[in-house]
């Protein structure tokens, strides 16, 4: 059976924090179908909020607001917590930036990547750490059996970064949110990480939503592009050159490129972009 | 400006003793800027600080500006080269002042009064005189980074050792602080050794870039083949395609 | 120049006076967002007025004893009854204040710096000094310290003065254990690096720098110990060693007004209620202090 | 963090006994300055000033100080605490009963305060800021600020002599005293091992008041601590990552947090252990439980220095044995700690 | 509740550090051991009438007394000799401890023990006279605890370095009581069993525990519950309470000590007998203290004799006359008043009557701070001389107007280099000769018609010399019984037998 294209339909998201008045997330609308999304914008301008609202992972002073919210074709916001985490590592799941602190210190990977399984499966210990081993091998980690009996402070950035990943599509999500996945990694792993998420990915025909800052990096990787300033969504891209508002542009150009070398960068310009981009 | 040869580090004894810098050598010429890049754990940041003093146990010989430097340094061998940190959050007492900020090093070396300098060198780097009465945290990520660096300029030194300056701020911030390093070394004449992991900034702003690897250099690179993406080893080919995808 | 806030003509002083208003201010703030905080503060505040007007306040003498008029309930002319000596409680309650909060600021004023300085001093230098200290803590820490109160109060004769030194002897070793362990994240920290680069010696570095960190983890510390320090105080005077008769030291009251718990509970219970009180409002004091001060527990 | 390896555990050690010598030191010159004088206490008030020196003589509390110590010293190392001044027991033997005593009541009591105080500070800390959180905090917080003895009498009005829910003051009902020999000198352990139920159950019934009032006045640090520690690794992204693994609370509390703060907890625990080891005196008093605070005071009033100082000794060794494995459990449940072998 | 074949009783065992009988003389002390040993002869706590315990009879001639002993056997199945008996009085003057005061009064001591107190035969035991003494007053001092007999041939077999045993008696018992110590853990509880060997009639309680329960309201609340049958260390508020329930019985021994006042005589402004005399005779409300603080545990009274005693004269009017006693002392030279300080031990009721009489003297103007301290403290600073006032408590060794003069009015040498510290008057520093004289004299006075005006001349001249330690209350102790228990009779020296004593349910 074909899956519905549509992984994701986000109308009017709106996240305010409780004692602050700006919106974290302002009036967000757009669809994410099996597709490679890239979400960028300078840092704090609401990704990872708009991405853990979708993951309903926000701490209770937040408040979400959206005209629609629906996963698969149903509504997210109405869900009751217990519904929403038999969702969540099983249907949709968030990847999230440095393994060093999002693996659980004192737990072993073998440990944490086959709770996944537990949680979701009616599986018992041994199957998934079996579940687990086959995952881990899938992201290509070496010597399964020994990497399972370490701790997290005992495996690289990379390795930590990769068993984040097993432990997230293990059980092959329709959607997957990655906040930032390999800005706490080193150039030289970037690269295959996200090889390796793309090609889960893809298999799994799902959607997926990757966070950054790295405007060219999600450039390469990604089919369309989300640009975000101040809790909005400016502009929608699928090629960089097409960027009109000034903030993409200013983005860019305020990348250095060896390849284009300047003896000045180019700087923001703030208050003409918000000139631009009036606050209710 | 900066003599280094074999120059090594090694940290904890016995049997976890750990060689991390395994005898480099280098020179930078006044007015030069040297940049290094390698991977996370290389040895980059210990290489900066055993030149800037903060590290005192390493082997070899530093010379700055033609003098040989003890691993303890004197007041005199400090003002000559001063550095910048990765983390403008972590770099700034988060209870003094900025006025205090400033003025401290000219306090603590005892040259001077030190107060009436904070509204020059904030101007220097950019930022309005008034800021003088804040505290650090209410202050952005780059405007930290900027007085972190007038707060090195402060004793005038010759050198500037700049560890990941940009690495925790955002490209548009990033800009801003690179541009002003960019002005005060033609203002100043000032050398500058960059460590950085972000092969763009380096190459933004280096004329030389040292490619580092488990302790070791493993390639010299200058501008041309920056530019080009001219690489004479593997291991700095591998990082400028990961850099440029 | 355009230098409006740093005008010479409002002087430094008047500066840092405006300053310290803001800052207060501030925290003033901050306090009023926390109901429980904030009421913990208003009965601290209401025990200060209290122990500055206690003359003005207390209906009776607190010493003045009246035989005849002994173990009588609370009525309207004793609101807390009378004790054993016919001496009018709520008033010596009112005078107790003062020699609570006397005994705590003392306490306090001993253990803080010293415990500090030990702290800081030992995690700052580290090797040979910080062992030396360290053990030198432990030892104290291991000492029962109720023992040594009591070998104090023998050595120099019982009295409020005795409680507050035995007190603070055993009181310090936390708050350097605390100041130590800060010392440590604070001197690895890249300021202090940078400092070191300037060339700021070791003193500088320990008062200027060091020694701004700890202080309001030690303050929060200090605020939360005198729940403790009322409760020692009233532990010693269980013994007979705290303040000595007729001192209305509620430690003292409630010790000996135990006696007589079953049949006046009055003469226990309030002195009790005094204390629970001014011990709860240190101690949420001290709880919102450290949410609010505490960088680490920040709120998200 | 803290990074140990067997060397500095072996270090540690050795400070250990360095530190016992010192605390010996200090103890034992505190005590032999003190002016109060056992002598009076064994002669009696009325006695002559030539029976007075006659006994010092006896106790060797004439020589100096230095002589004095190093008699004690000697006989520390042959394993001899000697004997109290006041009834001229071997202190071993008077530690021995006192000791156990303090033990059971204290083990009790921190066993209950943990059992609470530790779900409280966690769930306080969940709901952080709720209505629950404030409860948790008024509650514990009202056990640390009133004065033991104020409680004791209180629950010995109400459960004992009013509803008659336990037992009251002593280890155990006075007629069933003396029956159970002691063996470990725990009476709960003692009277199973002889098989006494009745005297188990008697004992229970008298432990459990002090025990609950004392685990009360520890279990505020303890809420406290636990609240503080797991609302620092709530803001961990750990946490999220588990709940977006779809953990429940229950599962992230148990599995997650518990091992995470199960380190940091150990310490806090072992420091209301030693507190509580330390003898509660006050406590003791009310209850007439026979117990080292109580001893050691009242050695300590009567000025008898050789049971202080090996009292003094117990506790300092059992304070810093207490702190050497909480550095030990660092080692074990902080995979961190250990040996990075990968 | 407890079985009937079991007395419980709570009390404070803080003092009990020796249950060697010649050694300490701690009341608690001596009210257990009552009961593991025997004593020559005892007296009847109603009518003072001497009856033999261990002796069957005796016979008084003009240089000594002849006892007669019992068939009687040691718990230890030993048979009580007149050996035992000498050996315990000597033993006692041997060891020369806080035990010894009562009869050393009377000559005896250390040197002379061996051939005054002998063994004529096995039965008979002869005790001559050190120095010309009231026979009866001698017998009184022997019926006290120290004259415990102990069980020689036992005891020698424990003697190390000359201490006559002592170390090993300040642990075990050796006597021919009821009931022997079966356990002593110090601070917890002594544990009494009845011994077969006993020569008396059996008694009914097979086990006899003292409990340690030094806090007053929960003993309370276990005698009321039953958990204890007498509590004998409560405090004033808590004996009170027992008033008119049915189911207990409110007992009071009237020791026959005092709660005295001590006043530094060789201090200023104590040295001045003006000054003594005010606060004696007007600074202190001995009324008001008596009612509402010392309770059950006294009443008030001046004289060093207690009221009931015969020869006991009348109390003066001492009163609290603040107003009077401001002008005396402005007349006496302190206008203004002065600063004192006052010792006492940390106990009730003697810290609460130290606070009243701060207050009281507070207001004529003297400014006293109390000092209080443990009991090993105070003694020592009183032994020292190291106090301006100070409130020791005494007790009698006869229940005789003469006896208790002893504490008030005995000073042989005031010197400091006498150094008598075991004695009350000399820690005063207050010199006596006169009627120190005369008080020797007294005892000597054989003739019961002419000693009876020297007594009370003796006492008319204690209060007219403005004394440096004087009487303020005399000392009762108050003891509530569960009324299941019949036959205690309380002993005023706490001397207590409980072979009679029979329980009910
Ligand atoms: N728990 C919270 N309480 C209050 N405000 C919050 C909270 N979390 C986030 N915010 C605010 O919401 C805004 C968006 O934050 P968010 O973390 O989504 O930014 P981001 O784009 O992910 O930034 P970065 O690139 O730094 O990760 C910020 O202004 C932030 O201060
Ligand atoms: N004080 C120290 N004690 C022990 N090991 C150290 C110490 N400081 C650094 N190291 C080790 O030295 C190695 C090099 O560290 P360094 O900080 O120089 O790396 P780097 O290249 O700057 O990395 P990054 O890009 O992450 O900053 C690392 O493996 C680190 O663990
Ligand atoms: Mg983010
Ligand atoms: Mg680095
Ligand atoms: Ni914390």
């Amino acid at each position: 059976m074909p899956a519905p294209e549509t992984v994701l339909t986000v109308r009017n998201l709106t996240v305010r924090f409780a004692r602050s008045k700006i919106h974290a997330v302002d009036g967000v609308s757009f669809d994410l179908g099996t597709e490679r999304l890239g979400i960028v914008g300078e840092s704090g301008s609401g990704k990872s909020t708009l991405g853990r609202a979708i993951m309903r992972l926000l701490p209770s002073a937040a408040k979400v607001e959206a005209d629609q919210l629906d996963f698969d074709g149903a509504p997210l916001l109405t869900r009751s917590e217990r519904e929403m985490r038999s969702l969540r590592g099983n249907r949709m799941s968030l990847i999230m930036q440095d393994p060093r602190y999002s693996l659980n210190p004192v737990l072993t990977v073998g440990k944490q990547v086959a709770e996944a399984a537990l949680l979701h499966q009616k599986i018992g210990k041994k199957e998934a750490y079996a579940k687990a081993a086959e995952m881990l091998a899938r992201v290509r980690i070496s010597d399964v059996e020994r990497v399972m009996e370490l701790y997290p402070h005992q495996i690289s950035g990379g390795m930590g970064q990769r068993v984040m990943i097993a432990m997230m599509l293990l059980a092959k999500p329709r959607l997957v949110v990655a906040d930032e996945p390999t800005s706490a990694l080193d150039v030289s792993v970037r690269g295959d990480v996200l090889e390796l998420l793309d090609e889960l990915v893809r298999e799994n025909n799902s959607g997926l939503m990757l966070i950054s800052h790295d405007i060219r990096m999600v450039a390469a990787f990604c089919q369309r592009i989300l640009v975000m300033y101040k809790g909005r969504v400016v502009e929608t891209l699928t090629r960089l050159e097409d960027a009109q508002h000034p903030y993409t542009r200013g983005l860019i150009a305020a990348m250095p490129d060896p390849r284009k070398p300047v003896r000045r960068l180019q700087v923001l310009d703030r208050p003409a972009i918000d000139a631009l981009e009036p606050r209710p | 400006m900066i003599e280094v040869s074999n120059l090594s580090v090694s940290f904890g004894s016995g049997e976890r003793r750990k060689q991390v810098v395994k005898g480099v050598s280098f020179q930078v010429a006044k007015g030069e800027t040297l940049g290094i890049v390698g991977e996370s754990g290389c040895g980059k940041s210990t290489v900066l600080r055993s030149l800037a003093g903060l590290d005192r146990h390493w082997e070899g010989e530093i010379r700055l500006n033609g003098q040989p430097v003890e691993r303890v340094r004197s007041r005199e061998h400090l003002t000559l080269a001063q550095m910048v940190f990765q983390d403008p959050y972590g770099s700034i007492h988060p209870r003094h002042r900025i006025e205090r900020v400033l003025a401290e090093p000219a306090r603590a070396m005892k040259t001077g009064e030190g107060w009436d300098r904070v509204a020059p060198a904030l101007e220097q780097v950019g930022l309005p005189a008034a800021f003088a009465e804040r505290f650090p945290h209410e202050l952005s990520g780059g405007q930290r980074q900027r007085v972190a660096i007038a707060r090195a300029l402060m004793l005038e030194p010759e050198v500037l050792l700049l560890d990941e300056p940009t690495s925790a701020l955002d490209v548009s911030v990033q800009a801003e602080v690179l541009n002003l390093l960019a002005d005060l070394r033609e203002e100043r004449g000032l050398t500058y050794v960059l460590v950085s992991h972000d092969l763009a900034v380096i190459a933004h702003m280096c004329d030389r870039v040292l490619v580092m690897k488990d302790g070791l250099f493993v390639d010299e690179l200058d501008k041309s083949d920056l530019a080009r993406g001219e690489t004479h080893h593997a291991y700095s080919k591998q990082l400028f395609e990961a850099s440029y995808l | 120049m355009s230098l409006a806030s740093t005008s010479p003509a409002r002087g430094k002083s008047g500066l840092m006076l405006s300053r310290l208003r803001r800052s207060l201010g501030n925290a003033l703030d901050k306090l009023s967002h926390e109901p429980v905080g904030m009421l913990g503060f208003l009965v601290l505040s209401l025990l200060v007025i209290v122990a500055i007007f206690a003359p003005l306040i207390a209906p009776y003498s607190p010493s003045t004893q009246n035989l005849e008029q002994a173990l009588l309930p609370p009525s309207w002319a004793h609101w807390a009854g009378t004790d054993e000596f016919g001496r009018d409680i709520l008033s010596r309650l009112i005078y107790g204040t003062r020699i609570t909060i006397q005994t705590v600021l003392a306490v306090s004023l001993i253990v803080g710096p010293i415990g500090m300085l030990i702290g800081i001093v030992a995690g700052f230098a580290g090797g040979r000094t910080d062992a030396i200290l360290m053990r030198f803590t432990d030892i104290v820490l291991s000492f029962p310290s109720l023992i040594l109160a009591l070998a104090f109060a023998a050595a120099i004769g019982a009295g409020l003065q005795t409680a507050i030194i035995a007190i603070s002897l055993t009181g310090w070793p936390p708050i350097a254990r605390l100041a130590r362990a800060e010392t440590l994240i604070v001197r690895n920290t890249d300021y202090v690096a940078a400092a070191r680069l300037y060339g700021a010696s070791p003193l500088r570095l320990l008062f200027l720098y060091i020694a701004p960190m700890c202080i309001p983890s030690v303050v929060v510390r200090l605020t939360l110990n005198m729940a403790g320090i009322i409760l020692t105080a009233a532990a010693l005077g269980f013994l007979g060693l705290g303040a000595q008769p007729p001192a209305p030291e509620w430690g003292a009251m409630i010790s000996s007004g135990r006696r007589f718990m079953l049949d006046n509970w009055w003469v226990a219970v309030m002195p009790g209620i005094a204390i629970l009180l001014t011990s709860l409002a240190f101690n949420l004091v001290g709880d919102t202090l450290r949410d609010i001060l505490d960088p680490r527990h920040a709120r998200s | 963090m803290k990074d140990f390896s067997l060397l500095d555990l072996g270090k540690r050690f050795g400070q250990l006994l360095v530190s016992l010598f010192l605390l010996l030191v200090v103890t034992f010159v505190i005590g032999r300055v003190l002016p109060t004088d056992p002598v009076g206490a064994i002669v009696g008030e009325l006695a002559d000033p030539a029976t007075f020196a006659a006994m010092r003589a006896r106790l060797g509390l004439d020589l100096p100080v230095y002589q004095q110590f190093f008699v004690y010293l000697s006989s520390l190392l042959q394993g001899d605490l000697g004997k109290a001044i006041l009834t001229g027991n071997p202190v071993i033997e008077d530690l021995a009963a006192a000791f156990p005593a303090t033990l059971e009541l204290a083990t009790l009591a921190i066993m209950l305060s943990t059992l609470i105080g530790v779900p409280l500070g966690m769930t306080a800390a969940f709901f952080r800021d709720s209505w629950f959180d404030q409860f948790a905090r008024v509650i514990s917080l009202v056990g640390h600020s009133i004065p033991v003895f104020w409680f004791g009498i209180f629950g010995l009005v109400v459960f004992y002599a009013t509803l008659a829910w336990v037992g009251g003051p002593g280890r155990v009902d006075i007629y069933l005293e003396g029956l159970i020999e002691p063996r470990t000198g725990l009476l709960l352990v003692d009277s199973l091992l002889a098989g006494d139920y009745e005297v188990f159950w008697n004992a229970v019934s008298h432990i459990i008041l002090p025990a609950c009032i004392l685990a009360y006045s520890a279990m505020a640090y303890i809420t406290r601590m636990t609240r503080s520690f797991t609302l620092e690794q709530l803001n961990q992204d750990y946490v999220i990552a588990a709940r977006a693994k779809g953990a429940s609370n229950w599962r992230i509390v148990t599995g997650h947090l518990l091992p995470n703060i199960a380190v940091q907890l150990v310490t806090v625990l072992a420091i209301s252990y030693g507190g509580l080891l330390e003898g509660a005196v006050v406590t003791e008093v009310v209850f007439s439980w026979p117990g080292i605070g109580q001893y050691m005071t009242n050695a300590l009033l009567i000025g008898d220095m050789n049971a202080v100082v090996a009292g003094t000794l117990i506790i300092g060794l059992i304070f810093m044995m207490l702190n050497f494995f909480s550095d030990l459990a660092y080692l074990m449940l902080d995979p961190r700690t250990r040996e990075v072998t990968a | 509740a407890t079985p009937n074949d079991q007395l419980v009783v709570g009390t404070s065992l803080a003092q009990v550090i020796s249950l060697d009988p010649q050694q300490g003389s701690d009341a608690k002390t001596m009210e257990i051991l009552a009961n593991a040993y025997d004593r020559l002869i005892a007296f009847n706590p109603e009518t003072s009438e001497i009856y033999g315990q261990l002796a069957e009879s005796w016979d008084i001639d003009d240089t000594g007394i002849t006892f007669h002993l019992r068939d009687a056997k040691f718990a230890s199945g030993n048979p009580v000799t007149a050996a035992d008996a000498a050996f315990s009085l000597v033993r006692l003057f041997k060891l020369n401890q806080s035990a010894a005061a009562g009869l050393k009064t009377f000559g005896f001591n250390g040197d002379n023990a061996e051939s005054l107190i002998k063994a004529v035969d096995e039965r008979t035991l002869r005790v001559d006279f050190a120095v010309p003494v009231i026979p009866e007053a001698l017998l009184y001092r022997m019926s006290n605890g120290p004259g415990s007999v102990v069980d020689s041939v036992e005891v020698l077999k424990h003697v190390s370095n000359n201490d006559y045993g002592n170390e090993w008696l300040r642990t075990n018992t050796a006597g021919s009581g009821a009931f022997k110590v079966r356990r002593w853990s110090p601070n917890e509880l002594v544990l009494l069993e009845a011994t077969p060997n006993f020569w008396g009639e059996k008694p009914a309680m097979k086990r006899v525990l003292f409990r340690h329960v030094p806090e007053s309201q929960a003993a309370r609340l276990m005698l009321e519950r039953g958990d204890i049958d007498i509590a004998n260390a409560l405090t004033a508020p808590d004996v009170r309470s027992f008033e008119g329930k049915e189911d207990f019985v409110i007992d009071k021994a009237k020791t026959g000590g005092f709660y005295a006042l001590a006043m530094n005589a060789g201090r200023e402004p104590l040295n001045n007998p003006e000054v003594r005399r005010i606060i004696a005779a007007y600074g202190i409300d001995y009324a008001g203290i008596a009612k509402t603080i010392v309770g059950p545990y006294g009443r008030a009274r001046n004289v060093p004799a207690p009221q009931d005693w015969e020869g006991a004269i009348e109390n003066p009017d001492w009163s609290f006359r603040p107003e009077e006693g401001k002008e005396l002392l402005a007349k006496a030279g302190y206008p203004d008043g002065f600063s004192l300080t006052i010792k006492t031990i940390a106990q009730p009721p003697r810290v609460d009557i130290a606070t009243a009489i701060q207050a009281n003297l507070a207001e004529l103007g003297i400014k006293v701070d109390v000092i209080q301290g443990s009991g090993a403290e105070i003694v020592a600073q009183h032994r020292a001389r190291d106090f301006d006032l100070l409130m020791p408590q005494t007790s009698a060794t006869e229940p005789t107007a003469l006896g208790s003069l002893d504490n008030f009015t005995n000073n042989p040498d005031n010197s400091a280099a006498a150094n008598n510290a075991g004695n009350f008057v000399w820690r005063s520093d207050w010199d006596i000769s006169e009627m120190h004289a005369l008080r020797v004299k007294a005892t000597q006075e054989l003739d019961a018609s002419k000693r009876l005006p020297m007594v009370e001349q003796l006492q008319k001249d204690f209060i007219a010399s403005s004394p440096a330690v004087f009487p303020m209350f005399e000392r009762f102790e108050p003891l509530v019984l569960s009324a299941r228990i019949h036959g205690y009779d309380a002993h005023p020296w706490g001397l207590t037998r409980l072979e009679a004593v029979t329980k009910t349910d």
